[in-house]
């Protein structure tokens, strides 16, 4: 029971790190309508810098909430000045191009981070006390806690920030229909570059999150950053608790097949997350908390 | 108008131009490259006189290895080797049996880590570009999908960077590897477990692939026999971004050792989940994890670890202090462009491979590729290194593996170095080819 | 006193294509004026020149203010209101976010009463403010698209053709709220129409457009007489 | 550009193709090879994306479908390349219409997310049976593609020219589908789909048979994959490929014979030119990107649009357009058109 129980926590540990790039996946999507392929390389880049700004050896060795601070305020402006600068030119461009610029931006991100740090392997510090709590032969790191605690609260604050506030709705306003909120008086190109900015953001905050656990290098998120496109689906892809619950089916899916399905092997692991979505996603296309998108004729 | 007939009128024209082109030779249309010659031993079937890359003055070499990509850090080979070039260069060059000095020029190209893209290259590098050998050819899965264009060109690939046992197969000679076979290693872990704890139990993470399957087969056939037992063997893939789930399982059997066969982060993830876990076995490292890395570790998570390398550890400065080699080394990597981002102690593998080379030309029976290829068969290198004293570094035609001892250490987090102990364990003429099976 | 807007030589098109021609005419304060029109005629592309959706040349004054130069979302907060035909809604927005969308500049405490008021004067809306808008049938989400522009308290109303799509009582309601808005606000409105019949209830003023061209100008009734507009768009 | 002139210039450029191996040498030929199976890959997504308009990241896994079933036929079973070749074209399309099934339901997006879980599981599958594939390692095939000995030529100039042929008859085939009944209501359902489903199109199998033989297609890349490489291994085959194939599309242009051939030339050669640039190798892929970025820019249509439209303008120069707009037509004479409701 308490191996069982360990399996459950672990899943929701690793589905937590799905999580949170699925948060920032959604919010781009919210605020812009495009599907960012470069943000978990933004999101490692922040990483960096706030490593730069904590690490004791290589950086400056400030504290690392102040480090984390940084790096989150920098994600801001590096999010919006990319929207300005690269993105800007393909607004009114078509998805497949869009898609082509941010996977130029992935490539590009990636290759100057490791040229700009470094390609090797760093470890940055947690926010917090390292260690676990055992209970009854279940053992719950601190970390892990402390990122599932943060994660929460900034899921509740996205869904709020969309719900309920006039920049939320003016966002979401102009990623749905540009001309529409231009004619209101939206500036629409400045709510792109804040939406970039924030989810930028939120991005650095997902990367020093998971940094204890996946360390930090250049390819810090590229496979999370594809549970994360996993997570952010099957929570329906405008939901910000979506995107959490849907990290943690995924996390805890795989806890439970890798340790008692044996007969499927750590290979198809995956393979058993994306049958799971596939059923899901049949029976409902929209994800689990998703709105069914409004057919036009 | 119909145009078709034109059309068939001018494929003709051109067709009879091409076969007059083709008369006249050149061109992939009668390319003889796979043609058998004649000859003996390695030179059977060899294409030409195996002197292709030299001239004079210079000797040219290829090399295939990440240089972007996921895999940038482990290509500080490249710098290495540039560095000790650089500094044989600038003493002449590479002295050959026939008394001539040449001088090195390396030709790279990037693979990205892809076998296909690997083996691409190594064709390019061969049949463009030219070169007389290859040296230090990056990746077992590139080695060995390389290796046909290597056997049937007859070009030497020297010290490849990879310890597939596979690399030692006697129906490939032309490729030699430069570094421990995983399966030798496999087998002096598995030695010095029987022989410390007879009768401990186990618990295994593996990689999923060749590499775990090698480390794994030697270590079965070291304990085969005693009371040490394996309880439970969890394995991972490469692309998973966690191992969390399989060090559940495994600390769940509270097992004496933890034998941990991962490399790079992997390896440091899960020292990590099983210090956290509460389960506080011996662990036993394979070599895939530098101490660069393992400084990386959380508090407490190295504490009970030790491992065996070829290699001095150049993380401890006293070390670094007493090898004038190292200090050489440091010197000319300084020297080498692009090299002040990349990590000395990996790209020292380079200088490492550039000096066996060198030693490899010097004592050639004659200087063309078989000649090369002869003499890195029947190496035996006592000249300044890296590698720890007492560890043997030789060759003979039965038995190629390059290196085949370990020395134990233990890591002290608090140093932030490995701290040797017991004697150096060799096997050097034991280890016959053997494949694994997995 | 200026009149609210003041058209010069309007020209404007698409790519290569030049839909409208030096077109020239003004609404003054509390006006509606409306501008008749087949498919094609070059209708829509007034608005959107208006509105700064698509470049034009010539020039454009709001209440004597220049606007040509400015971008749309500009031209918005100087207070033209535009209420785009057919697709104008948010679709996965709700009823009542559509209209807030609409309310983004007022002050912050006006905005329930704003709302209040735009569901007084589209009773219709008030029971489906939870629903997406791309859910309600065209005629509701014609209002909303009408309701949502007068959210945002605009000096003049561009309206893109209200009764495109309605049936006609729909229309005829639709009008009327649009004459009783005008009458009540003194909001002037630029009404682009097929539907002469309809539009002539309401409008003060009108100009036929042919071609991208005015070809006709007149008073609403003196319009309603002309020979050729009872031929051409009333069907008589 | 008249229809003969295009013709005579494809007829040229063939030409030239046909006869490259007498020419260049080896190493040229078979980077020539690799374009080949690139732009039958690039084509078999334009086939499903450019077309049809839906999405698929998973194409690097109906290719490595019908790679390894090629390299297991030929290397484990004893099959000849040629018998592999219907073989692995049928397994690729077969797995490609099952994938076809989620795509009724499931559209955008999430159908590429589908499609994304495939190209991530399938380099899986051969570590999964590592005795049969060789694992990580991937497998090496003995056997290779050899030209006919009356023929006298060498084997890579064969293979080369077989698969031209196969390619230029795909091509060919793709082509005269698209002007079809079949191909009409292929593009009818990615512009129009409600209108195409109440014109009678049966929307559901067109989809699946446009997955299939988008998949088979794909398939018959992975077969030249095998054929040109004679190795497969997991790392042919991974998501990147998927996007690489996304990348060739969008820079030569989708819903064109010519661009999948163009955006297959710029995958192959553009990294390596790069990489002569000299630059620090770090440093490439920001290069590469950079470019990426500007051909998207530039050539909003991609490379082929971008020829289309410098044809477009080279005949205009010469033949005057018709005025623009339609003709004014005086309010006398709409008395017969009723304006619409």
């Amino acid at each position: 029971m308490a191996l069982f129980l360990q399996r459950v926590i672990d899943g929701i540990g690793n589905g937590m790190l799905y999580g949170a790039v699925a948060l920032a996946l959604v919010l781009i999507y919210r605020a812009t309508g495009m599907v960012n392929f470069a943000q978990g390389e933004m999101a490692m880049f922040c990483t960096f810098v706030t490593w730069k700004l904590a690490d004791h050896q290589f950086g400056i060795g400030l504290p690392i909430v102040v480090g984390i601070a940084g790096g989150v305020a920098f994600g801001f402006l590096f999010g919006m000045a990319l929207e300005r600068v690269v993105i800007r030119p393909f607004e009114s461009a078509d998805h497949l191009r869009q898609m082509i610029v941010t996977l130029g931006l992935f490539l590009a991100i990636n290759a100057l981070a490791a040229w700009i740090f470094t390609a090797d392997t760093q470890r940055l510090a947690s926010p917090f006390p390292s260690g676990a709590l055992h209970l009854g032969g279940v053992s719950l790191s601190y970390q892990e806690l402390g990122v599932v605690g943060v994660l929460l609260v900034m899921a509740l604050l996205l869904r709020e920030l969309f719900g309920r506030t006039r920049l939320g709705l003016a966002m979401r306003g102009a990623s749905m229909n540009p001309e529409s909120s231009r004619l209101l008086g939206v500036d629409v190109s400045r709510m792109l570059m804040v939406g970039w900015g924030l989810s930028a953001a939120i991005g650095a905050l997902a990367g020093a999150l998971v940094a204890p656990a996946v360390f930090v290098s250049p390819g810090m998120m590229q496979t999370l950053l594809l549970y994360g496109f996993a997570a952010a689906v099957l929570g329906g892809f405008d939901s910000a608790p979506g995107a959490l619950v849907g990290g943690v089916v995924v996390g805890v899916t795989q806890a439970l097949v890798s340790g008692y399905v044996s007969a499927i092997g750590t290979q198809l692991q995956l393979a058993t997350a994306f049958a799971l979505i596939l059923a899901v996603l049949l029976v409902r296309p929209q994800g689990l908390f998703g709105r069914v998108p409004v057919e036009r004729v | 108008m119909h145009p078709r007939p034109k059309i068939m009128l001018m494929a003709a024209a051109l067709g009879a131009v091409g076969l007059a082109a083709g008369a006249c030779g050149g061109g992939a249309v009668n390319d003889t490259s796979g043609a058998a010659a004649g000859g003996s031993g390695l030179t059977r079937n060899c294409p030409d006189n195996g002197t292709t890359g030299l001239t004079d003055t210079t000797i040219k070499l290829g090399l295939s290895q990440p240089l972007s990509g996921p895999y940038v850090s482990v290509g500080g080979q490249l710098y290495g080797m540039q560095a000790y070039f650089g500094y044989i260069n600038s003493q002449g060059g590479i002295k050959g049996p026939d008394g001539k000095r040449r001088k090195v020029e390396l030709v790279y190209k990037d693979d990205a880590y892809t076998a296909t893209k690997a083996k691409a290259n190594v064709d390019q590098l061969i049949n463009r570009d030219k070169v007389f050998a290859l040296l230090g050819q990056f990746g077992t899965a590139g080695n060995l999908a390389a290796r046909p264009v290597i056997a049937q060109q007859c070009v030497p690939s020297l010290f490849a960077t990879t310890g597939a046992p596979e690399l030692a197969n006697p129906k490939y000679p032309w490729a030699i590897a430069g570094s421990i076979s995983y399966m030798v290693e496999g087998r002096i872990l598995g030695k010095y477990v029987r022989d410390t704890t007879p009768n401990a139990t186990v618990a295994v993470l593996e990689q999923d692939d060749d590499l775990g399957k090698a480390y794994r087969q030697g270590f079965d056939q070291a304990i085969a026999g005693s009371g040490v037992k394996v309880v439970k063997t969890e394995t991972f893939e490469a692309s998973d971004p966690d191992v969390k789930n399989q060090i559940t399982t495994l600390a769940a059997t509270k097992a004496d050792l933890y034998f941990n066969i991962s490399s790079g982060l992997t390896g440091l993830q899960a020292l990590n989940h099983v210090h956290e876990s509460g389960w506080k076995p011996q662990v036993i490292q394979v070599s895939q994890l530098p101490t660069p890395l393992l400084n990386k570790l959380q508090p407490g998570a190295g504490d009970k670890l030790i491992l065996g390398t070829t290699g001095q550890d150049f993380t401890n400065p006293e070390v670094v202090r007493n090898s004038a080699e190292y200090q050489l080394y440091l010197q000319w990597l300084r020297r080498t462009p692009g090299a002040d981002k990349i990590d000395p102690i990996s790209a020292s593998l380079g200088w490492t491979q550039g000096r066996l080379f060198d030693w490899t030309v010097q004592h050639a029976k004659s200087m063309d590729r078989a000649g090369v290829m002869e003499s890195a068969r029947n190496l035996d290198y006592t000249g300044p290194t890296f590698t720890l004293p007492g560890i043997k570094i030789r060759t003979t035609p039965g038995d190629p593996h390059l290196l085949e001892g370990l020395r134990f250490h233990r890591f002290d987090r608090g140093k932030g170095h490995l701290v040797p102990f017991g004697e150096v364990i060799d096997i050097d003429g034991q280890v016959k080819y053997e494949a694994v099976t997995g | 006193m200026s009149p609210v807007l003041e058209v010069h030589e309007l020209t404007a098109g698409y790519g290569s294509l030049t839909v409208l021609r030096e077109v020239g005419f003004t609404v003054g304060e509390g006006e509606i004026v409306v501008i008749l029109g087949a498919n094609g005629a070059g209708k829509t592309t007034t608005l959107r020149a208006l509105s700064g959706l698509i470049p034009a040349a010539g020039s454009v004054a709001l209440h004597g203010e220049e606007l040509q130069g400015r971008r749309a979302d500009a031209r918005a907060r100087l207070g033209l209101g535009h209420a785009p035909e057919g697709r104008g809604t948010f679709g996965d927005l709700t009823v009542d976010e559509n209209l807030r969308m609409g309310g983004l500049r007022l002050p912050r405490r006006e905005v329930p009463a704003a709302l209040d008021h735009a569901y007084g004067l589209f009773p219709q809306l008030a029971p489906l403010r939870d629903r997406a808008a791309g859910r309600l049938s065209g005629g509701e989400q014609q209002m909303l698209t009408v309701a949502r522009a007068l959210m945002t308290r605009p000096r003049l109303l561009l309206l893109d053709e209200p009764s495109m799509g309605l049936a006609p009582q729909v229309t005829a309601e639709l009008f009327a709220e649009l004459g009783r808005i005008n009458a009540e606000s003194r909001t002037a409105m630029l009404l682009v129409e097929q539907n002469a019949a309809v539009a002539l209830t309401i409008a003060h003023r009108g100009h036929v457009l042919e071609s991208g061209r005015i070809v006709l100008t007149g008073t609403g009734p003196e319009l309603a007489g002309n020979a050729s507009v009872r031929r051409a768009y009333l069907g008589v | 550009m008249n229809k003969t002139t295009n013709r005579i210039l494809w007829a040229v450029l063939l030409g030239a193709l046909v006869l490259a191996p007498f020419f260049v040498g080896t190493v040229e030929i078979s980077a020539f090879q690799k374009v080949i199976y690139l732009s039958v890959a690039v084509m078999s997504l334009n086939v499903l994306t450019g077309f049809n308009g839906q999405a698929s990241i998973g194409h690097s896994a109906f290719m490595g479908i019908a790679a390894y079933f090629t390299a297991l036929a030929v290397q484990s079973h004893g099959w000849s390349y040629w018998a592999a070749l219907p073989a692995s074209v049928l397994v690729a399309a077969l797995v490609g219409a099952a994938a076809g099934v989620p795509a009724l339901r499931i559209r955008g997006m999430n159908l590429a997310l589908v499609t994304l879980g495939l190209a991530m599981v399938f380099p899986q599958l051969p570590v999964r049976f590592t005795e049969e594939t060789g694992g990580t390692q991937g497998m090496i095939l003995d056997e290779s593609l050899g030209a006919p000995a009356f023929l006298a030529v060498s084997d890579v100039a064969w293979r080369y020219w077989v698969l031209l042929t196969l390619a230029v008859l795909a091509f060919w085939l793709v082509r005269n589908t698209r002007a079809s009944r079949l191909g009409r209501s292929i593009i009818a359902i990615r512009d129009q789909p409600i209108a195409a489903h109440t014109a009678g199109v049966n929307v559901a199998a067109t989809k699946i048979s446009v997955f299939a033989v988008s998949a088979g297609m794909a398939g018959l890349a992975g077969w030249m994959f095998t054929v040109t490489n004679q190795f497969v291994s997991p790392s042919d085959f991974t998501v990147l490929v998927s996007i690489n194939l996304l990348l060739g599309m969008a820079v030569g242009g989708s819903g064109t014979l010519l661009g999948p051939v163009i955006g297959a030339a710029f995958l192959h050669y553009v990294p390596d030119a790069v990489t002569a640039t000299g630059i620090d190798p770090v440093l490439t892929p920001v290069l590469y990107g950079l470019v990426l970025i500007l051909v998207v820019y530039f050539l909003p249509g991609g490379a082929a649009g971008g020829l289309a439209q410098l044809a477009k303008r080279f005949s205009t120069a010469r033949k005057p357009s018709p005025p623009a707009g339609e003709p004014a037509r005086p309010v006398s004479q709409l008395t017969s058109s009723t304006p619409n409701p």
